[in-house]
């Protein structure tokens, strides 16, 4: 499946652009998700940590992705 | 504010003009906004669990702020003022740590995402 | 607010509609004002000594007042948010203690000085 | 000599005037003042608590009172 995903602050930097396309395996989870990115985005190693969204929801890294889920890496926050 | 209300607290951020010493020229707010605007409802709801409060504000800013303006306002009424300010700075807190909004600092020598680095 | 803060806590009292659920009609405050100011100005030298904070408004209204009006503000400013919110705390907790405002409660039946009798 | 008693909230209506004058000694106290007023106005005993200021000042049960003194009663505050 085609999982689109989107970047803000510092990993749209990384990325180059606020959303990019990973084709992934249908039972694919989200630590399969950070180990992909981390493969084609080196630099995403270097946060002091990030989180994936699914769905605009935190999610855990057994987590599995599906198909047409709003998925988006969420490096640490600094509003306020 | 309702009639039950006896006492409001508001906690207003401000952009400072520096940051552990180096002068601070604007902040650029991002923000994923649905996640952000769920993230609050979820804090304003354990809020209203936690505390007899009886309205919550929770305001916030995004794109480009100079020093002095507000990127936030957090406003909490309850009856009693204990509840009103113990809510308050736990709405503070908890948007600081679970609410996807980013912050970049423009300073002299280049622009820095906060808290993204070690 | 100067340039160096980074946030404000301000507490805003309001006149409520109940006592005990007694409806309340009006209150009327009466202070010793001289007295009144210079306590005042005691606790926010105190707060200054204790927190980092930049600057300290303490208001109180005298008079008759409505529900939902505002007999008392108290805004605290700091470089960081911790101070402000301790140090507003602080100070409404410690007006309440020691400023000489009083409070007539007007009910249905009857007016009363609040915390005058056992 | 001759001390002027300011009163405020409830102790204004106990002395039924804002302000009572009062014929002390010289080496009078704080101690002796309240003395004084609660032979002349009985009902100051049933209030919770009630404090003397002297020149802006809570004043202790030992202080002594000087002609000319700002001298007021401060019933329980209820401010805030």
């Amino acid at each position: 499946m085609k999982i689109n995903v989107l970047a803000f602050g510092v990993a749209k930097d990384i990325f180059g652009s606020g959303e990019v396309s990973l084709e992934m395996s249908n039972d694919a989870t989200i630590y399969n998700l950070k180990y992909l990115l981390e493969q084609q985005y080196p630099r995403l190693k270097q946060l002091s940590s990030y989180m994936v969204a699914v769905n605009n929801e935190y999610a855990l890294p057994g987590d599995t992705i599906h198909e047409r889920d709003e998925v988006a890496i969420i490096p640490p926050v600094s509003g306020g | 504010m309702s009639a039950e209300s006896g006492g409001i607290d508001v906690f207003i951020g401000t952009v400072r003009n520096q940051t552990k010493g180096k002068k601070v020229l604007k902040l650029d707010f991002e923000a994923y906004e649905p996640m952000a605007i769920s993230e609050m409802y979820k804090i304003a709801a354990r809020a209203f669990e936690r505390w007899p409060v009886q309205k919550i504000l929770i305001h916030h800013r995004t794109g480009l702020l100079q020093v002095g303006e507000v990127p936030v306002i957090i406003a909490v009424s309850a009856a009693h003022r204990d509840a009103a300010f113990e809510a308050c700075r736990y709405i503070i807190d908890t948007l600081k740590q679970t609410v996807p909004i980013w912050k970049k600092e423009s300073f002299e020598d280049g622009d820095v995402w906060v808290a993204a680095h070690p």
